[in-house]
């Protein structure tokens, strides 16, 4: 059994941490900042999961055991454009909201704060 | 027994000519109007037909039977056979059915809308009651079964123009399907038990146990739902809001038997189970006495009816539900019985409705003497009803009493109640024709000429059936043992018009007298009623349900369903942290051994890092925010460089660079600083956020301890050469995982066409009005109510 | 729906980009716009260079349509929103689309062709004083991969870039 | 055809599709075509490796014939065969709706030029998540399926849509980010995200570690499939999108995480017991769901509502862990897909003809327009499990199963399914009442019966969209023969992980 990696370990809890307390805002923009954290933080876990560093993965230059595991860091760049796509849709969308509201905050929906105020709908009469 | 071929074909053909004459009508109806219920009386006709002609062949003992597999896997098969209770119930429905039908081309002739939907379901009804009585299967008769509940729905509700209406076909829908999905589960609990679905093979190998006791309560709280009896019975009388024909066949004749039905076909083999007796004849005596006395307080003739017919489905459930086979033949013949008489009577109340007006007997008066034609039909129909010679009516209740004076566990209290109810049954069949045809002084009388005749007819046939086969009772008894003989033989009973001078007859004379004085001694037996105090009825306590369940998911879904993002978002992280986290930190631990680092260089980024994400967490001015985030991603690409993977750490700096772009674009448009959240959130959600934090600090601990090594690795070094050149990285992307590749690029460039069609959208909106894109929101319309209130 | 809805008053708006924001040229720094057409072909070559030796070192579609992409960025910043319509050869819509068929093409010309999912071929081109070239089939792929990631950048810098799209812009993209 | 052809199309074809559209959006009309021409030739090769796999078990093509664990592999087995085949008849229906939409209304949201590659490229997000052995192939799937639907959803992007944009966006990009991490645990553990190989892996783990493992991807798909209490996004996203939009999204959206959830949790972490956790949460949220429903005031969230609670239907015989339990998921699974599309189609054509889906606005819809009546009854009994509709047919096999295995808990969990079927058609009868029943609260507008030739056109080609879902429902009826056969065969490749192993990395292949 290899021993754990604690520092890469605390960032990706760092990360993790901030990114939630971003994410449980009201602000749209600080949620995608929250997004962005979490996505660093995902990608060091991939990076964690690929083994200790070691040499770039080039055929011929260095050896599969001394190389850095190549898969991980091929997902991880999958992901980072990932994260990237979906950062541009979202900010897209704050701007709609500063367009049509004025600001990008995400408002509550409000249906169920009224569904079932009443007692419509009952087996007897529902109008 | 093998299937018989020729059956196969002539019931299937029976049952798709319901089918097919049902689409035929409500295609002629727009035509011809209610005339095309002629046509669809063709089916039910034939159906008749048919089980006349198998009559004598079934009732000496050799039942058809055919084969049809609809399902396999689930056993779902549809099985028919014909055997003695099926060819009654059969008689009934086709009788009835064909009548009625011929009935409605008289009474819904004025009508103007609905008759399409109308003529196809009275007929579609009558083909699922068939299939109902005929099929052998459990699954097939609960499918039958539950298409008569829907064409019930539909013909209650009718047009659905006023609450009455509505509530009652809701009503009806809800309790009869409720109880029907108890007995669905009872039906599957029973077949597992016996290991078969066949009904005669059940019947044939009654299970025993626990889970068949089980299945007997379940399969008996649907039974009893749907033959309207106490404590759901309710939706019967609220169901009288339909049409005449309607309540005639589906609410009296038909529908309502079908609980009966399958109580009397289980019987035989379930009776000796425990909880089955007790729950048939305390609920079937309960009912009797229950509908009898409510019945006598009606002042509406179809409602009276109801009640009445409530009553009579109380009694037939004690009979057939018994288990023993004077009370099954008795009740046999009251079943014959009340589908006719029950019938002629709904329609007579029917004729009377469409001619005068009114069906409440304190604006009635003359009938009688104006359509004394009708008044004899009537008088024909409460003969059997009462109990009197030379009736159907009548062979069934002696020998109902003879079942019980026979000596039996519990048939005293049994033998009492039904006396009683007999009692109050005389006491309303009074009730009815005093209500329907007497004179009464001081009310202007409405029926303005006499029905006619081809109105009045199928009441008549009807009403003539009860007398005519009660002077034929070996016909009668050869019906009636058709089933009664699914029971063995103690001491052969039959029905007969004269069994000299027994205790039945005597209980016959007592249920007369009484009935007739309880009926002379209304005023006083009302008077009486008002003082009793009010108790809680059925009808409330459904209601309470209803209003509970509503108010349950009222307060659950305003509680939950609170519509905020960060609401939302917090659930979903308590339940990472509080499900998969809980398992990790308790069945996993802690790893054991640790390294600080790699290499000392990621702890001097990590500090940076750590540092920055303070910064984005804590800066409100969102230019600055932004910013910081920029140094976390570039911190990140540093580390991804030291640990060996340029081409990441090429990519996320590249990346970083164009979100901070397309960051500062958006912002410049925003409010410069966020406002600061309500202080109140803060403390959760900074501790929600420490416990993810702690919760993926401890998960990435864990695996870097537990590393496996890959299993590709060295596959793709050897590969790669071949492919196009060393990188292995860069192989990976566009070789050996394009196809991730593919699906990357193409949310790329989904994003791309998205952010467009967002942003870009504003100018088309510019000038169209709104409403005639967007559903208004809900506020928008609560304050658009506001404002008409 | 008017300016004043659009942008609320009480927003105070920060001037991050001032170049950004002004559209007549007496506004814009020509310096800048100057130094950033002349470094636009290198950062295009740059780009190509990404592209071509990805095989062998860090680079790839998606880095070269990145640099591609950031060299429309500096365009556009120097030199406003016209500017970056002078430095498009073709809408954006439109480079999305050749991408994406590229790369989609890419797989089903494979699947066709050769009754391969995205298989790659390399070929040997004997390419005169430059000696041995090996050209994989792959490139079509990153070169489709690199035009949707270039795409993209044009789109954002289009769309999020600009107050007030005009009807024109709404037309081309959609 | 070739296993490479079947398997590849139903991912690359509608790539090219909507990358053709992407060059030809000026025309309108051609992008049209060529939507309906791919999603024609995919139906087409659905029905073909449906009947292929039938005959001969999986299908394997490993792309660019790189074998595992180097490349990807795609594997269709009968179950994602069948969810394929059902998946694509429905983007056809609800196409031929959204093209009726289109050129009734003119509406801002069917702006082609979005519209149609965008679709196309949803479907190729769901066929490669059907259709993957590979656990960060899956990923990418949904991130292929998820960002076409973001961009579905705020079509036209009002102040409704805007908000349930960022509500639905938010709640997916947590779970898919959530979903890349767990990969990284898996890929840290096992050393291959290849779905074969994992199957063997996970296996060699310690309990506890597997547990973790089953449980966080139960949670993360969970909230993809709107599982109680993870559903809450969906209720306040789905509605507010255009009605094709959100009929696809809510036959097709949630059901693909079902899938995921199955074939994950069947391949690697197989049961013996009753999953009692998962029972819980099956009830849960048929419970929830359903009491949501009752007391909404909106069509669309009725709807979106009851979608919550039959989720749980599908949970629940996974919950069981056995061969029955998984046919009556299968069965539910294809009898919701169809259902569930064809009430949201039938209530976007009730929306159209009174402007509004506020149960308020609707009444009387039986007499002004009986087809959309009779369209909208059928599944709506069909969703209440009234039979011999398709939602019975489900239905009996989950309770089947639930009454076969003979376990306390399962029954309860059974009792509860009966209960939610009946409170799920009072919601539907409550709809009934208000909607269809009673007066109609105004005067219908001119739209709703079409004024032009072409207008009515396009009016009943949205009708006959939606009676086209809807008779697909009640062909599932009358096929429950050959169809429960199949759900049967299908569950049993479910529980056959060696097969599943044999077929992708080679007959007797190492672990």
């Amino acid at each position: 059994m290899s021993a754990g990696n604690l520092t890469l370990s605390l960032l990706v809890g760092v990360l993790f941490a901030g990114g939630s307390y971003l994410l449980l805002q009201r602000s749209l923009l600080r949620v995608v900042l929250g997004f962005a954290l979490w996505g660093h933080a995902a990608n060091l876990v991939l990076l964690v999961a690929g083994g200790p560093a070691g040499h770039a993965p080039v055929a011929g230059e260095t050896t599969p055991e001394a190389a850095a595991d190549p898969l991980p860091e091929a997902m991880a760049v999958t992901a980072v454009v990932i994260t990237l796509a979906v950062t541009a849709l979202l900010l897209a969308l704050a701007d709609r909201s500063v367009t049509l509201r004025g600001d990008d905050d995400v408002p509550d929906a409000v249906e169920d704060a009224l569904a079932g105020g009443d007692d419509r709908g009952s087996m007897e009469e529902t109008r | 027994m093998p299937p018989d071929r020729g059956s196969l074909t002539l019931v299937a053909a029976l049952l798709l000519a319901h089918l097919v004459l049902a689409a035929a009508a409500a295609a002629l109806t727009p035509r011809v109007g209610s005339r095309a219920l002629l046509v669809g009386a063709l089916a039910p006709a034939a159906s008749f037909a048919w089980l006349v002609a198998a009559a004598p062949d079934v009732l000496a003992g050799r039942p058809r039977r055919s084969d049809w597999t609809w399902a396999e896997t689930l056993d779902l098969e549809v099985p028919l056979r014909l055997d003695g209770l099926s060819l009654l119930l059969g008689l009934v429905v086709t009788g009835v059915g064909t009548l009625v039908l011929l009935y409605g081309v008289h009474y819904f002739a004025d009508r103007r809308h609905g008759m399409v939907r109308t003529t196809a379901v009275l007929v579609l009804f009558a083909g699922a009651m068939l299939a109902l009585v005929l099929a052998d299967n459990v699954l097939a008769l609960y499918v039958a079964w539950e298409l008569t509940t829907v064409c019930s729905f539909l013909l209650i509700g009718d047009e659905g123009r006023d609450g009455e209406h509505r509530s009652a076909a809701l009503r009806a829908l809800l309790v009869t399907t409720g109880a029907g999905f108890a007995l669905l589960l009872g039906l599957l609990l029973l077949g597992d038990a016996a290991g078969t679905y066949r009904l005669s093979e059940i019947v044939a190998a009654p299970p025993t146990g626990a889970q068949a006791a089980t299945a007997v309560v379940l399969v008996l709280v649907g039974a009893l739902a749907k033959s309207a009896q106490v404590p759901f019975h309710p939706w019967l009388p609220a169901a009288m809001v339909a049409p005449t024909p309607v309540s005639a066949y589906l609410h009296a004749a038909a529908m309502v038997k079908a609980g009966i039905y399958l109580v009397a076909r289980l019987a035989p083999a379930l009776a000796e189970v425990l909880p089955w007796r007790p729950i048939v004849l305390a609920v079937g005596v309960a009912t009797m006495l229950l509908g009898g006395w409510r019945a006598l307080a009606q002042t509406d003739l179809k409602r009276l009816l109801a009640y009445g017919t409530i009553a009579q489905l109380g009694f037939l459930l004690v009979l057939l539900g018994a288990g023993t086979r004077t009370a099954a033949l008795a009740g046999a013949a009251m079943l014959l019985a009340h589908a006719a008489f029950k019938a002629t009577l709904f329609l007579v109340v029917g004729i009377i409705d469409h001619e005068a007006g009114t069906r409440d007997l304190r604006e009635l008066t003359g009938v009688g003497r104006r359509a004394p034609g009708l008044a004899v039909v009537a008088g024909l129909a409460c003969l059997s009803m009462a109990g009197l010679p030379p009736t159907i009516g009548y062979l069934g209740k002696e020998a109902a009493f003879e079942a019980f004076v026979e000596p039996g566990t519990g048939h005293g209290w049994v033998l009492a109640g039904i006396v009683a109810g007999s009692v109050l049954t005389v006491a309303y069949t009074l009730r009815f024709l005093w209500g329907a045809f007497a004179d009464r002084p001081g009310v202007e009388p409405r029926l303005e000429r006499r029905p006619p005749l081809s109105f009045v007819a199928p009441a008549a046939v009807l009403g003539a059936a009860g007398v005519v086969l009660g002077l034929l009772p070996s016909v009668v008894d050869a019906l009636a043992s058709g089933h009664a003989d699914a029971y063995p033989v103690e001491h052969s009973y039959h029905l007969a018009l004269w069994h000299g001078f027994s205790p039945p007859l005597f209980l016959s004379l007592v249920t007369l007298v009484a009935g007739a004085a309880l009926h002379l001694a209304r005023d006083r037996v009302d008077a009486a009623r008002g003082a009793v105090p009010p108790v809680p009825s059925a009808e409330g306590a459904q209601d309470g349900v209803a209003r509970g369940v509503l108010a349950a998911a009222g307060g659950l879904t305003r509680s939950t369903q609170v519509g905020s993002l960060p609401g939302y978002l917090l659930v979903v992280l308590l339940a990472v942290c509080l499900g998969p986290g809980g398992v990790l930190l308790v069945q996993v631990g802690l790893p054991e051994r640790y390294r600080a680092w790699d290499t000392p260089a990621q702890a001097l980024i990590g500090v940076a890092v750590v540092i920055a994400v303070v910064g984005v967490v804590r800066i409100h001015r969102r230019i600055v925010a932004v910013l910081v985030l920029s140094a976390v991603g570039y911190s990140v690409a540093l580390l991804f460089l030291l640990h060996g993977a340029p081409d990441l750490a090429l990519t996320q700096v590249l990346v970083e660079t164009v979100t901070l772009l397309v960051f500062v674009l958006v912002i410049r448009r925003m409010p410069a600083e966020v406002r600061h959240p309500p202080e109140v959130l803060r403390g959760v959600r900074a501790v929600v956020a420490l416990m993810v934090g702690a919760l993926a600090t401890l998960a990435t601990l864990t695996i870097s301890a537990r590393r496996v090594p890959s299993r590709s690795t060295e596959g793709y070094f050897a590969e790669a050469p071949a492919e196009g050149g060393p990188n292995v990285t860069n192989l990976i992307i566009s070789e050996f995982r394009a196809l991730d590749t593919l699906g990357e690029v193409t949310v790329l460039a989904i994003a791309s066409t998205g952010v467009a069609s967002l942003v870009l959208v504003t100018s088309r909106l510019r000038g169209t009005p709104r409403g005639g894109h967007d559903r208004p929101g809900r506020a928008e319309r609560e304050a658009e109510k506001e404002d008409a209130r | 729906m008017t300016d004043a809805h659009r942008r609320p008053a009480a927003a105070p708006r920060a001037r991050l980009l001032p170049a950004a924001d002004r559209q007549d040229a007496g506004e814009r720094s020509l310096q800048l716009e100057v130094l950033a057409r002349l470094a636009h072909p290198s950062i295009l070559v740059v780009a190509v260079y990404l592209l071509v030796v990805g095989t062998h070192h860090p680079g790839g579609g998606f880095a070269a349509g990145l640099v591609a992409g950031l060299g429309l960025v500096l365009r556009r910043l120097a030199g406003g929103p016209k500017e970056l319509t002078a430095a498009t050869p073709l809408p954006p819509g439109l480079l999305l689309g050749i991408g994406l068929l590229l790369v989609a093409g890419y797989a089903g010309t494979g699947v066709l062709v050769a009754g391969e999912l995205l298989a790659g071929a390399v070929w040997s081109v004997d390419a005169g004083f430059l000696g041995h070239v090996e050209i994989p089939s792959a490139l079509v792929f990153e070169l489709g991969v690199a035009l949707i990631v270039v795409g993209l950048t044009l789109d954002v810098l289009r769309t999020l870039g600009v107050d007030e799209p005009s009807e024109e812009d709404a037309e081309e993209t959609t | 055809m070739s296993t490479t052809t079947l398997l590849s199309v139903p991912v690359v074809l509608p790539l090219i599709g909507a990358a053709l559209s992407l060059v030809l959006s000026p025309r309108p009309a051609v992008q049209r075509v060529l939507g309906l021409a791919v999603l024609t030739a995919v139906l087409l090769d659905a029905v073909w490796l449906l009947l292929r796999v039938d005959a001969a078990d999986r299908l394997v093509l490993h792309a660019g014939g790189h074998a595992p664990p180097l490349g990807i592999t795609l594997v269709a087995d009968r179950f994602s065969a069948l969810a394929l085949l059902v998946a694509v008849v429905v983007c056809l229906a609800v196409m031929l709706y959204a093209i009726g939409q289109g050129s009734a209304e003119k509406r801002i949201e069917n702006v082609p030029s979005v519209f149609h590659p965008t679709y196309l490229v949803l479907l190729a997000g769901i066929a490669l998540v059907l259709l993957t052995g590979d656990l960060f192939t899956l990923f990418v799937g949904f991130e292929v399926m998820l960002m076409a639907s973001y961009v579905l959803t705020t079509l036209g992007p009002t102040v409704e849509r805007v908000r349930a944009g960022m509500i639905y966006v938010s709640t997916s990009l947590t779970a898919t980010i959530l979903l890349l991490t767990t990969i990284g645990l898996v890929y840290a553990l096992t050393g291959t995200v290849n779905l074969a190989q994992l199957a063997d892996a996970v296996q060699q783990l310690p309990a506890g570690l597997r547990e973790f493992l089953g449980l966080i991807l139960l949670t993360v798909l969970g909230i993809k499939a709107a599982m109680v209490p993870l559903h809450w996004w969906l209720p306040d996203s789905y509605p507010a999108a255009p009605a094709p939009v959100t009929a696809v999204f809510a036959a097709l959206l949630t059901k693909v995480a079902v899938y995921a959830i199955v074939r994950t949790q069947t391949l690697l972490f197989p049961r013996d017991e009753p999953w009692v956790l998962l029972l819980v949460l099956a009830a849960v949220t048929m419970l929830v769901g359903v009491l949501g429903a009752l007391v909404q005031d909106d069509l669309n969230r009725v709807l979106s509502f009851t979608l919550v609670s039959h989720i749980g239907f599908m949970l629940f015989g996974l919950a069981m862990s056995s061969v029955a339990g998984l046919t009556g998921t299968i069965l539910y699974f294809v009898h919701h897909i169809t259902v569930q599309s064809a009430l949201f189609l039938v209530a976007g054509l009730a929306e159209r003809r009174r402007a509004s889906t506020a149960l308020s606005e609707l009444g009387g819809l039986a007499r002004s327009a009986p087809v959309v009546a009779v369209l909208f009854l059928v599944p709506a009994l069909s969703i209440g499990g009234i039979p011999p509709l398709a939602g019975f047919i489900g239905k009996l096999g989950l309770l089947q199963a639930a009454v076969g295995g003979a376990s306390a808990g399962v029954l309860v969990v059974a009792a509860v399914a009966l209960v939610t079927s009946l409170l799920t058609l009072a919601a539907m009868g409550r709809v009934w009442l208000m909607a269809f029943w009673g007066e109609s609260p105004r005067e219908e507008p001119d739209g709703g019966s079409g004024t032009t030739t072409a207008t009515r056109r396009a009016s009943g080609l949205m009708t006959t969209a939606a009676a086209l879902a809807v008779t697909a429902g009640v062909a599932l009826a009358a096929a429950a023969g050959p169809l429960s056969a199949y759900a049967g065969r299908a569950a049993d490749d479910l529980v056959d992980r060696e097969g599943y192993r044999a077929a992708v990395l080679g007959e007797g292949a190492a672990p």
